[in-house]
């Protein structure tokens, strides 16, 4: 329980963000192009985090199931992001597992060029910082 | 006199204007917003009515900090009030801090009637300011004799 | 010495919780010039005042400190009973101890030791009090009010119906405001010109009101009951008196390009133009920046028609100067601009239209004839989509912090009017939360839903794409059933956040009213005086001090009337003694104060003095009282010390900074 | 210095004024005293020197109350002070018939003293007529000499130049002098730590014997009853080594007189303690020509004081934290 608090703290304070600002109008899930993939809805992680419901956050599809297209970042009305929220739950599973993803200097040589700058981007907050 | 271990609690004077900072810090004490007993409230009509001669006189009386708060520039109740306040305070903060005076003990901060957040914020930010200077030994007496 | 009397409050648990009033009443019976101190549960109530009235027969006091809550809540109280027992009221002085203290602080010891001080400063101040007397000025028997809306409409026939004269100035060139530019109007749904257009009628006949159209207030000087005011009457290009309202030259003008700001920018309009067919005056104005004439210098078709010979492109701006007891401030609302919503498309597609624009097209007067059609293309829709909340409740710079108030309602009456003209049109609407409170609004809201099948979706829209076909696909989502939904529709109509129309922040300037961070006027109290500015002799009348709809603002419109009448009716007021004053004996002459006195109230006389024996003639300052606000400017700017603010002295001050530092 | 003398006969002689305001020989070589002189005989103990340092347009306060014109001599730097002056309505232009006179920079006796020269008997070299660059004294321990421009007074070293801003003659040749910056010394403090600036006037305040010479001298602290002597700010308890004014006095004075500062120098010029009162004035100075924009007080009569003055935009007090 305090851990699960105690977690809920650490994604407050990687995101820089207040969940209790959400007014819960449900914009972050109108915009998100993820939205059928996901298992917990963008509007649904604020509450989580508010609940300190941390455990079910770590293990959702919708962790990886998130582009960081940050759509929803932009267009929150109260300020609260989902998307940065969704990405410290992300930052906090990843710290956990220790140092499985890839390095930045293994990288050059699996790019593709026709690789989208975005997509690239958006692993690299995903899977490695 | 006092016990070395005593912790250090500052003299601070808040000069606020009637119309929109004195009633800020209203609105402050109606929203229960804290900030430090330290901080103590005396009511001018305007922010133009403090003479440089006050903010002296609390600090060689001892004050550790003053901070003046009158309505943002433009809604002056008496229109043009805090534009002088303004200049003047500038003037005096620059020399205080030109003979040597910590000048993070001195503040203007524009406050209106609405913004009991920003006074109670402001009160906090500026008593932690203080609280890291310490005392104020400065300005009690430029004339030493010692 | 004085002989002060202190009295220490419990506003029941309010201060007595936090602060030891025991402790505060024994404290201060040391300090200098104290005779008496007791405390009592709230000194405001009538048995508290007679408590105090009590001690200053008993122990013949000269001045008094309360302890109480915020001068700004009960001065006035306590300076009342005190004159009641026989003191001067300018012998009172409050020691704020709950909203400064016991409010905020927790701990007592603390709390009652802050509080303890607090007295000490009240009382070293009173120490130094002196008698004043309030002295007089005169109440120019005639209202502003300032913008011709509803509100302002209202307010003026309020006062005018009790006697009193009245301008109304209104920017554009005709009154009647955002209320005439509506269809029909909540909860009632009567249609908003019926009702309105009377009432414009009735202020234009009304012999006591003077209404000056396409005008401005330019400058306003002077204080409550004496404001002087700088009138700019922009030029018409036509004579108001000669002019018959025929409507010819409007039908003949050759430019007819120039967007129609009745209706939004929805559709045109000609360059000589009344804004609407019922504007009062039935005056047009020539828009210089679209007529030829003053482009071109070719054209006067308008005069050529004008049978009346009303036409004058020579006409000028006029400045027209008036004095006025009371101002009322009625300037109303606007929508927000839309620039920071890319998300809605509404400056890709003519389809998606702010609320206030679909009021137009609904209405006969409108754009479209009252046919609901897409401006695109003129086709009928069969999908309309609302969007509630757009740019309101938004805390991320974007739009307003604020709730717009009058949406939910506006938008149910929309989703009402379209199901019932057009039973074959689907309306959805997207809401966070429903909010009806008002008398028979849930009904009306209700009915919607179940009489009118409106479909409600409890969810923000995240975006609306323009297809290529010309439809608009609304990206939704539905948080009752936790999905993301796809809606092709072809109107999307916003309910656009209002905000305070923006020219009011010039006009607060000029009052000195103050404002908030978003442009709504301060009332004078949140609850006790919402309909009063802190600055006196001014008044808020509706949307400029708050969202509203149109019974509130008829409502508050009344409510500033009787206040504005309340202040006509003295014959003279009783002006506040703290003003500056000037030691004849210290003054040099040298004009510094005068140079900063923002009301002219400092002025020069060659007076003869004598010095401790020395007489000689001396130039001298002399402080207007009536004019003299207590600002204190003076007193700082003064090199010798010799001007002093009576009430708040330099003796005064330095007392307190004094027994605060001690 | 005859040419001064001779036309203030003339003046004297045809009634165009009742007096004359000027300087007269001390009991030292090297203190002429401020004077009036009202016939041709007491014109003969008239001197004009380069020991004249004294700014005589304070005293045209009282002089303009008494009957006819007085002839006043002013300096360049003097007529900013009675420019300053006019502009609060101390002193009646009427009253004064402005004698602009010349200038090669004024002496600091204080400075030759630091040289060595000490026990002086006589001085020449500081007549206004001499051309030469040197000082020569005569003192108990024989001849002395050092350059003029040694002991030359710190202000004229920073010389606002030798226009006079106001006159109704001009008499005698000037030289310019400045060869330092204004705010250099300003600037020096400004560069120090909090503590090195508190240490610094610390030491410099301590030696003030509060003898309010810098007070009578300056002509913007020409109020009728200072509001150090007034029971208006609880402020004159003289006694009372304690009080208020003792610690602040100079601080206070500095914000009395700002923006009306004219920096003439008199204060630094007279304190018999040596302390460099010029430094406060002149910060205030440099604070509002790079604040507020340049501005020299006395160089008009009409145009509005940067502190009875303002801008819409002008900066926060948090500049000084900034800076």
């Amino acid at each position: 329980m305090s851990s699960a608090k105690n977690q809920a703290e650490k994604i407050k304070e990687i995101s820089g963000v207040n969940p209790l600002k959400c007014m819960k109008c449900g914009k972050c899930s109108a915009s998100c192009p993820a939205f059928n993939e996901m298992d917990i809805k963008p509007h649904q992680f604020v509450s989580y985090v508010q609940n300190g419901d941390i455990e079910a956050l770590a293990n959702s599809k919708s962790l990886w199931k998130c582009l960081s297209c940050f759509a929803c970042v932009e267009r929150c009305p109260r300020d609260v992001q989902p998307g940065k929220l969704i990405d410290a739950a992300r930052q906090l599973v990843v710290r956990q597992k220790g140092q499985t993803g890839l390095a930045p200097e293994e990288i050059p040589e699996l790019l593709d060029p026709e690789l989208p700058q975005q997509l690239l981007v958006s692993a690299f907050r995903r899977y490695r910082r | 006199m006092s016990l070395n271990n005593e912790e250090f609690r500052p003299k601070i004077v808040a000069f606020c204007c009637n119309w929109c900072s004195y009633a800020g810090a209203d609105l402050a004490g109606s929203s229960r917003l804290a900030y430090p007993a330290d901080v103590k409230i005396i009511r001018v009509p305007c922010s133009c009515r403090v003479n440089p001669m006050f903010i002296l006189r609390a600090f060689e009386k001892g004050a550790d900090g003053v901070i003046l708060c009158g309505c943002h520039p433009g809604d002056c109740h008496y229109s043009t009030g805090n534009y002088y306040a303004r200049r003047r305070m500038t003037l005096l903060f620059s020399m205080l801090d030109y003979i040597g005076v910590e000048n993070g003990r001195t503040r203007v901060e524009w406050v209106s009637a609405a913004e009991g957040v920003k006074f109670s914020q402001t009160m906090n930010e500026f008593v932690e300011k203080i609280h890291s200077l310490g005392k104020n030994v400065r300005l009690g007496d430029l004339r030493c004799r010692n | 010495m004085q002989r002060i009397g202190v009295f220490v409050c419990h506003c029941g648990s309010n201060i007595a919780a936090t602060v030891d009033v025991k402790k505060v009443v024994e404290m201060v019976q040391m300090e200098p010039g104290v005779v008496h101190a007791e405390d009592y549960q709230y000194m405001c109530s009538e048995a508290g005042q007679a408590k105090i009235a009590a001690a200053i027969h008993e122990k013949n006091l000269t001045g008094i400190v309360v302890c109480s809550c915020s001068p700004r809540m009960h001065e006035n109280t306590f300076r009342t009973a005190a004159q009641r027992a026989g003191l001067n009221p300018y012998m009172v002085e409050i020691a704020n101890i709950r909203e400064h203290c016991s409010w905020i602080h927790k701990d007592m010891e603390e709390a009652t030791k802050k509080a303890v001080i607090l007295a000490r400063a009240a009382i070293a101040k009173v120490n130094l009090n002196t008698p004043l007397q309030p002295g007089e000025s005169r109440v120019t028997k005639r209202a502003l009010v300032i913008g011709g809306g509803i509100a302002g409409i209202q307010t003026a026939l309020d006062i005018a119906d009790a006697g009193y004269e009245v301008d109304i100035v209104e920017k554009t060139p005709s009154i009647g405001g955002r209320m005439s530019q509506l269809d029909k109007t909540f909860p009632t749904l009567d249609c908003s010109a019926c009702i309105l257009t009377p009432k414009m009628v009735e202020a234009a006949a009304h012999e006591k009101i003077k209404i000056y159209t396409y005008s401005e207030v330019e400058k306003v000087s002077g204080f409550v009951g004496d404001f002087t005011v700088d009138i700019r009457k922009k030029a018409r290009s036509v004579d108001a008196n000669k002019c018959t309202g025929c409507g010819v030259c409007q039908e003949k003008c050759p430019s007819k390009k120039a967007p129609s700001e009745f209706n939004r920018g929805l559709n045109t309009r000609s360059a000589i133009y009344t804004p609407f067919a019922q504007a009062i005056p039935n005056v047009p104005v020539i828009d210089r920046d679209a007529c030829l004439k003053f482009k071109t210098g070719k054209c006067g078709v308008c005069e050529k028609v004008c049978q009346a010979g009303a036409i004058d492109y020579t006409q000028q701006d006029e400045i027209v100067t008036e004095k006025y007891g009371a101002i009322v401030v009625a300037t109303g609302f606007d929508t927000i601009k839309l620039d920071n919503y890319d998300e809605y498309a509404y400056n890709q597609s003519k389809d998606v239209i702010t609320s206030l624009e679909l009021e137009r097209i609904m209405n006969a007067a409108g754009p479209t004839k009252g046919h609901l059609e897409r401006l695109s293309d003129g086709k009928h829709p069969h999908e309309m989509v609302f969007i509630q909340c757009v740019g309101s409740r938004c805390s991320d710079n974007r739009g307003k912090s604020y709730c717009s108030k009058i949406c939910c309602m506006y938008t149910a009456k929309h989703a009402m009017l379209i199901r019932d003209k057009y039973p074959d049109v689907n309306v959805t609407v997207f809401y966070i939360d429903v909010r009806t409170p008002g008398k028979n609004f849930d009904e009306f809201y209700r009915r919607a839903v179940e009489e009118y099948g409106v479909n409600y979706i409890k969810g923000q829209v995240g975006k609306v794409i323009l297809k290529p076909n010309g439809k608009l696909l609304v990206q939704g989502s539905d948080l009752l059933d936790n999905k993301q939904i796809l809606k092709e529709a072809d109107m999307v109509v916003l309910a656009t956040a209002i905000e305070p129309e923006p020219s009011v922040r010039q006009i607060a300037t000029m009052l000195t009213a103050s404002i908030d961070t978003n442009n709504f006027l301060t009332e004078a109290h949140p609850k006790l005086r919402p309909v009063e500015s802190p600055t006196a002799g001014v008044f808020l009348s509706g949307v400029c001090q708050g969202p509203k709809d149109i019974p509130e603002t008829v409502a508050q419109a009344g409510a500033a009337a009787v206040k504005a009448i309340g202040l006509l009716a003295k014959d003279k007021l009783m002006t506040n003694p703290c003003t500056a004053k000037a030691d004849e004996l210290m003054c040099n002459g040298c004009s510094t104060c005068a140079n900063v006195c923002p009301y002219g109230a400092i002025s020069y006389e060659e007076k003869e003095v004598n010095d401790h024996g020395i007489r000689e003639t001396r130039r001298i300052a002399v402080v207007n009282n009536a004019l003299c606000q207590g600002c204190g400017a003076c007193t700082v700017a003064c090199p010798s010390g010799s001007m002093d603010l009576q009430g708040f002295s330099n003796r005064q001050i330095i007392a307190e900074v004094d027994a605060i530092c001690r | 210095m005859q040419e001064l003398i001779s036309r203030a006969k003339e003046l004297l002689a045809d009634g165009t004024v009742a007096r004359v305001l000027g300087w007269r020989a001390g009991d030292l070589p090297y203190n002429p005293e401020p004077a009036y002189f009202t016939t041709a005989e007491e014109l003969e103990n008239f001197v004009y020197n380069g020991f004249c340092g004294a700014n005589l347009s304070k005293y045209m306060i009282e002089a303009s109350k008494l009957e006819g014109k007085t002839m006043v001599c002013l300096k360049p730097c003097d007529t900013y002070s009675f420019n300053q002056l006019i502009k609060e309505h101390r002193v009646d232009r009427e009253k004064a018939y402005i004698v602009g006179v010349g200038c090669k920079g004024k002496l600091d006796i204080e400075k030759a003293k630091k040289l060595g020269i000490k026990g002086i008997e006589s001085v020449s070299g500081a007549e206004m007529t001499n051309a030469a660059d040197t000082l020569t004294f005569q003192t108990i321990y024989g001849e002395k000499s050092c350059s003029y421009a040694e002991a030359m007074l710190e202000r004229c070293h920073v010389c606002k130049g030798k226009e006079h801003m106001v006159y109704d003659e001009l008499i005698g040749e000037s030289k310019d002098t400045k060869d330092a910056e204004r705010f250099a010394e300003v600037e020096k403090i400004e560069a120090m730590s909090p503590a090195e600036k508190f240490a610094f006037f610390q030491k410099e305040l301590s030696k003030c014997i509060r003898c309010n010479a810098c007070r009578n001298v300056c002509p913007a602290c020409s109020c009728r009853k200072c509001v150090f002597d007034s029971t208006k700010f609880d402020s004159a308890q003289k006694a009372n080594v304690d009080s208020f004014e003792e610690k602040m006095f100079h601080v206070i004075r500095a914000f009395h007189v700002a923006g009306r500062c004219t920096d003439c120098g008199e204060c630094s010029r007279v304190c018999p303690q040596g302390i460099p009162l010029h430094l406060f004035n002149r910060k205030y100075i440099k604070d509002i020509n790079e604040l507020y924009g340049e501005y020299q007080a006395g160089a008009d009569t009409e145009s509005r004081g940067p502190l009875t003055n303002f801008t819409f935009d002008d900066c926060e007090p948090s500049i000084v934290t900034q800076r």
